[in-house]
């Protein structure tokens, strides 16, 4: 990633890699909309495309300096714009991920897991969600421990992400499924089996994004 | 000393009716509704809250209420953002929206003290309405 | 088959910024606003309440949730000058206005007849807010 | 009263009762609404006088021609103009003592005395306060009993409003050191006591209006 190489990533890698989840998020505004419509309030694409869109324009306005700057801006942007649970919720995952990593100029596998394990933490620590409950968290937790596994095998950045990535999406997968027991999906009780969940869905195509801009670094 | 209420709420309307209904009774207290997004779309706005937060509290704290569940995650948010010693006399109720604010606001307007009027919020919680429950009477 | 929902308020905008937020998890559902006096003063009016009724009741009944007690009154009232063949199938829920008008404006929206919307409002009575009570764990 | 002596009163009379009820109202709008301020939402001196200017807007476009329809007539316009507890309160009252002198074309001391007992009747089963409660009843109860009294004791139609009245007005009074179990007054706790409940005190005006306009008859 720009400026690094494949066994780290600088605060331009981290931008590069958030220009690509808006654009990703961009593309799926629709599909995360209509899943929500499904199980919750028909505002999931909507919102996480609020976000990001506002991301993009305080990446414009110009660009931080280091990993944690990046994230912390990404962090703060998300819980002021996207008006969702997903916004307290993303914006506090992004926000421990920036601490976590406060000191790095660049990340490597093992600080890419510690930002992964921060955000994921944070997300439970402010929705209180458990594994399949049926929430964003059935995506993270897999990404995370799929992530970990890499980075322990030795896999370089673009290695780390492509396994949250996949893991993500299995995770996201498997909870359609389930019956939710955290946020709005929530109220419908056993009707919301049978769907996928729009947060795990977004968190999958968010780590997506990553990994396919890490295996395009050179 | 007047404790303030923050009402967050989905929508801008919502909130900004129940905080002119809670204000007929309490009328000396800073009721500030968090309602909808800045541009008036349904959701939850940090931001929204944060500046009721600043106008509630005017030193003697304050207690947020609201309507649901993605309420709780952006207000809880925007307290974990405050000052340590402003954020240790601001408190999140789990309580029946309306009937929490009326009762609140008017624990607040006879000058009861932080905990008081968490208390009477909390009271809404096993009000019963006036009639009891005529729907279970009936439907049982 | 769709249960109406009527929502009494003592005022226009809180009932019509709760309708706006139910509807977007029922947008099948009649979800009518009763708020306030006829001239947009803060109050209940037995003829809004009366219309509401009409156009949330397709035939397949409606229940009324109510903001304060005296909403209870006006809404119990209006309910006794039906004519009995509609009345038996209008029911007003005693229960916490926002969370009751969200989650029964879903039951009804898939399809719940009288008795799952009326037991879906009843839910509302005991549902946790999400994280629990944090203002009794920090104050106790 | 008109077309009737003060052993009976006919519709006119009833009429004329109201009216006089209307203009007593208008004259203490403020002082109710300034009772309603210490123990509730400050609106029940606007509320009655909306409803009775309703009232009066009704008979001047047509005055019914049985008591049983006066009453109905002040019932229904009660209901549909007061916006607050004490309409559905009233309008039932007015509607059940309409029903209790049905066929009535003049209203004798007892008939009074009936149609007293199911006004109050009707307020107790809307809004289910018990004696002491600090409401309406706590006027209209005393001045039910008191009623009652006058009538089996012989008294004209003047004889049994002023007894009413009379007690109603002590009933009021005697609110003052109640603390409010019902209504809006009762969110107050504690704080209820040492004020003057808005609707018993109404309840008082109300009937000191028909006694002064009975004792006034021919
Ligand atoms: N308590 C929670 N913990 C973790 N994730 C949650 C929680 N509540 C909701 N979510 C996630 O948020 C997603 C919904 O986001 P969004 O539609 O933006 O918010 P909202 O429900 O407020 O409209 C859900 O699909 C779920 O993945
Ligand atoms: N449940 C009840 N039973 C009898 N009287 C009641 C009840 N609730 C309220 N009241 C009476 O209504 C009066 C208040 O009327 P008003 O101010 O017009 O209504 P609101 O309280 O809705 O603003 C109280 O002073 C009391 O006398
Ligand atoms: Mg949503
Ligand atoms: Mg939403
Ligand atoms: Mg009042
Ligand atoms: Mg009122």
């Amino acid at each position: 990633m720009s400026e690094a190489d494949r066994t780290s990533c600088d605060a331009a890698g981290v931008v590069a890699g958030i220009r690509a989840v808006a654009a990703t998020i961009a593309e799926h505004k629709v599909e995360l909309t209509r899943l929500d419509r499904d199980i919750g309030d028909g505002d999931h694409g909507e919102n996480m495309a609020r976000g990001f869109t506002a991301v993009l324009a305080k990446l414009d306005a110009g660009e931080p300096d280091t990993p944690s700057a990046v994230l912390k801006l990404v962090a703060s942007t998300l819980i002021s714009t996207v008006g969702g649970a997903a916004g307290p919720l993303y914006g506090t995952a992004f926000l421990r991920a920036s601490t976590a990593v406060k000191e790095a100029t660049t990340l490597d596998p093992q600080a890419i897991v510690t930002a992964l394990t921060a955000g994921r933490d944070g997300v439970v620590a402010r929705g209180k969600a458990e594994l399949e409950d049926k929430t964003m968290v059935d995506a993270l937790t897999p990404a995370v421990n799929a992530a970990r596994a890499a980075a322990d095998a030795g896999g370089d950045v673009a290695a780390v992400l492509r396994a949250a990535a996949n893991d993500a999406a299995m995770g996201a997968a498997a909870t359609i499924p389930l019956q939710a027991r955290k946020g709005r999906a929530s109220y419908l009780g056993a009707r919301s089996i049978g769907h996928q969940d729009p947060g795990a869905t977004s968190t999958a195509y968010l780590l997506e994004a990553l990994a396919a801009v890490a295996e395009k670094a050179p | 000393m007047t404790v303030g209420i923050v009402l967050v709420s989905h929508s801008a309307q919502l909130a900004a009716g129940l905080a002119e209904v809670a204000a007929q009774m309490a009328p000396n207290v800073a009721i500030c509704p968090a309602g909808g997004l800045e541009d008036g779309a349904i959701g939850t706005s940090f931001d929204l809250i944060a500046a009721a937060i600043e106008r509630a509290d005017t030193g003697d704290g304050a207690i947020l209420l609201y309507d649901l569940g993605s309420g709780y995650l952006t207000a809880e948010t925007a307290v974990e953002f405050l000052e340590d010693e402003q954020r240790a006399r601001v408190v999140i109720v789990d309580a029946p929206f309306v009937l929490a604010a009326v009762s609140a606001s008017i624990a607040a307007n006879v000058g009861s003290d932080l905990r008081g009027v968490v208390d009477a919020a909390l009271q809404a919680r096993t009000a019963n309405g006036p009639g009891g429950v005529r729907s279970v009477d009936e439907l049982v």
